[in-house]
């Protein structure tokens, strides 16, 4: 989903407050809702890390911003538990002694027309244009290049593919590329000379380009 | 626009799910507290700086490090969940390489630990894909024109972890004393190798 | 600048809350508002409306979602009458008895390279193609159609160019353009058949397509 | 993400800017109230209906209307600022028109007034453009799918204002009569005229 989550290149963003030493956790809470989804993926098999952070993406953009990360991810796996129906958000409303705030549901036809690629198509040195997709639900392709052209630096192993482990689909593995893009490229008047960004797609997303 | 004003806090949300499922018998004996110690004693970024001390001081282990990062942690006993694919990113004095992860916040956590706050803001993820240099010298790295910057965004499965340039002046240094000079920062990129 | 306020598109907000019957304003400081705002561009000739809309779209990314539009024409105007020297920041906060939160600096190199065309190079039925531009300041192209071809409709009168008199830019004209694009080649996978959005552009903003 | 928890009321700050200004004397007698009266009294979405009903009703007016909408609508004596290049949309059956502001909340103030807030909401301003037919079905006009659906994007200086078709059944009805069956929301395009 084209959502807020997808920030990489938004402008308007301010300083970023660092902080010496810090902890792995601020508060014992945060600690708890970290494991609370990993139980939630790795032992109760509620759900898969796929749908876990479409879950996230999910979030009004507001509670999104706003929301530090073990916040969302309270959010996330929250929401997760309950569209699965182990609780209801009554259940956790009631216990919680307030409103328990969810990821809005999931779009109804979530993933773009992609063929699988189980045998990798591409190689080091290839260039590729990165397909201008705008699937409704789980995709791992920012936004920022789409129909963007750049060139693989890694051929990586085949991994699972989110569009669809997301939202129920096949299961089907690809091959991922590190692909590199000149910053130039990908946000002309950036002033951003000498930089590139190098991103990690699955092979469906991308299309050969002739040399 | 409108927000309900009686929202419980985190910590009240997170312990009504917890106690949700711990009351219908979900959660086993123990998990959520071994987890919790796996996050804060095992995954610690002194585990990648001890990688990088190692391949600054073995180029056979370099070799393997560079060629198989997942196996060449492995060997030192860093492995497990957000380290099943990791790729090391080697420093040169001409191009810097800086990690993020635009969409979420993935990250090594068997190398780097869980990431910091500022990892995880909207404020690094959305500026670091575009202004790397213009960050990073806030951050407090000043890096010249001519020096090139690759930044890695974490959109799959790889994990990143940075090899700093090994500082001058620490010749003949034991993988210990090169460790204490590599950062959580540094293994990033957001930092250089402390100076020796 | 690729901002906040750039919606068009965007996934993850969700129903629209319609009230019957709205009055104009719903609170007496909204009518102030906005009347300062007006006076401050017509009146005061304080700043313009490009300096404006870009004053609100510099307003931090969760209080531009969380104002309503009467606070943020007045954050925006608050804003420009600090920033041209009229009123101080620590003036309004004491007046106001807390903070008073504004938007975010101008980016110091604003604009893309366009070339001024004071003349209308398009006509009706011309394909055009939107520049793939990411100026850091202001602009009045939306992002989803950028590098999309569309087909003009309808040429306008000859406007003042926004991306310059937003940021003191030499004065230019250049007509505008009104851009059909086919809903569906601007969000594939958006299912959104026999919908088309008619995009109002510059003609700095395009180039020709051949036919 | 931190921020300031002391936030002046809103109310408070437009006090404390119109207090700074009106002590530097640079707000001219009057001219606050005259901006405000304009807005409530002049600015109002019967004047688009009128222009509505006098196109329905004289086919020559709708001429001039479709041609230069900026002058029709002056004939009748809406004009003024966000009114200066005004452009009427015409529907027809088998294609419906509705209008947007998705980067700021521009609309064609002479003939439509102020906006209402959800014209100027977020939501409304993201997801019209891309859903055009699911957002008026949730507010009420279920469109056929062959209906073809113009979003018209407030992007430049245009001013639109949408011309429904005239409803069955209002043969001979006076203009005031027809005026009445069209509200704000036909002239944006997200209902039509009301049935006769």
């Amino acid at each position: 989903m084209d959502g807020i989550h997808d920030l990489g290149g938004m402008a308007g963003f301010g300083a970023i407050s660092y902080e010496e030493n810090e902890p792995v956790f601020h508060e014992p809470w945060q600690a708890t809702a970290f494991a609370l989804n990993i139980v939630g993926i790795g032992v109760l098999r509620n759900h898969n890390a796929d749908e876990y952070r479409h879950s996230i993406e999910r979030m009004p953009p507001v509670h999104y911003l706003q929301a530090c990360y073990y916040e969302r991810v309270l959010t996330g796996a929250a929401t997760l538990f309950v569209e699965k129906g182990v609780v209801t958000k009554e259940e956790l409303e009631e216990r919680a002694g307030g409103a328990f705030p969810l990821a809005s549901p999931n779009a109804p036809d979530p993933m773009a027309e992609l063929e699988p690629q189980p045998v990798a198509r591409f190689t080091k040195g290839d260039r590729v244009l990165v397909k201008d997709i705008h699937p409704a639900g789980h995709t791992r392709v920012p936004r920022f290049c789409r129909g963007k052209t750049g060139t693989v630096l890694h051929v990586a192993p085949a991994f699972s593919f989110p569009d669809a482990a997301a939202h129920g689909g096949a299961f089907r593995k690809e091959h991922t590329y590190h692909v590199e893009f000149a910053s130039t490229d990908l946000w002309a008047d950036a002033g951003a000379d000498n930089e590139s960004v190098i991103v990690d797609l699955w092979d469906s997303y991308l299309e050969g380009v002739d040399a | 626009m409108s927000t309900p004003t009686n929202i419980a806090s985190p910590k009240a949300r997170t312990e009504a799910l917890q106690s949700a499922l711990a009351d219908k018998g979900l959660i086993p004996e123990g998990a959520l507290d071994a987890v919790i110690h796996t996050a804060t004693e095992d995954w610690d970024p002194e585990n990648g700086a001890r990688v990088v001390a190692r391949a600054w001081t073995d180029p056979d282990f370099k070799k393997r490090l560079l060629a198989d990062a997942t196996s060449a942690c492995a060997e030192l006993g860093y492995e497990g969940i957000q380290g099943e694919y990791i790729v090391a990113l080697e420093d040169e004095p001409e191009r810097h390489n800086v990690i993020v992860c635009t969409q979420c916040s993935c990250t090594a956590w068997p190398v780097l630990g869980l990431p910091p706050d500022w990892y995880k803001s909207p404020e690094y993820r959305a500026r670091v894909a575009r202004e790397p240099r213009k960050v990073l010298k806030e951050m407090g790295l000043d890096l010249a024109r001519d020096i090139a910057i690759r930044v890695w965004e974490t959109s799959a499965e790889t994990r990143y972890m940075v090899i700093p340039c090994r500082p001058e002046g620490t010749d003949g240094w034991s993988e210990e004393q090169l460790a204490a000079l590599v950062t959580r920062e540094a293994l990033i990129g957001i930092a250089l190798a402390n100076p020796a």
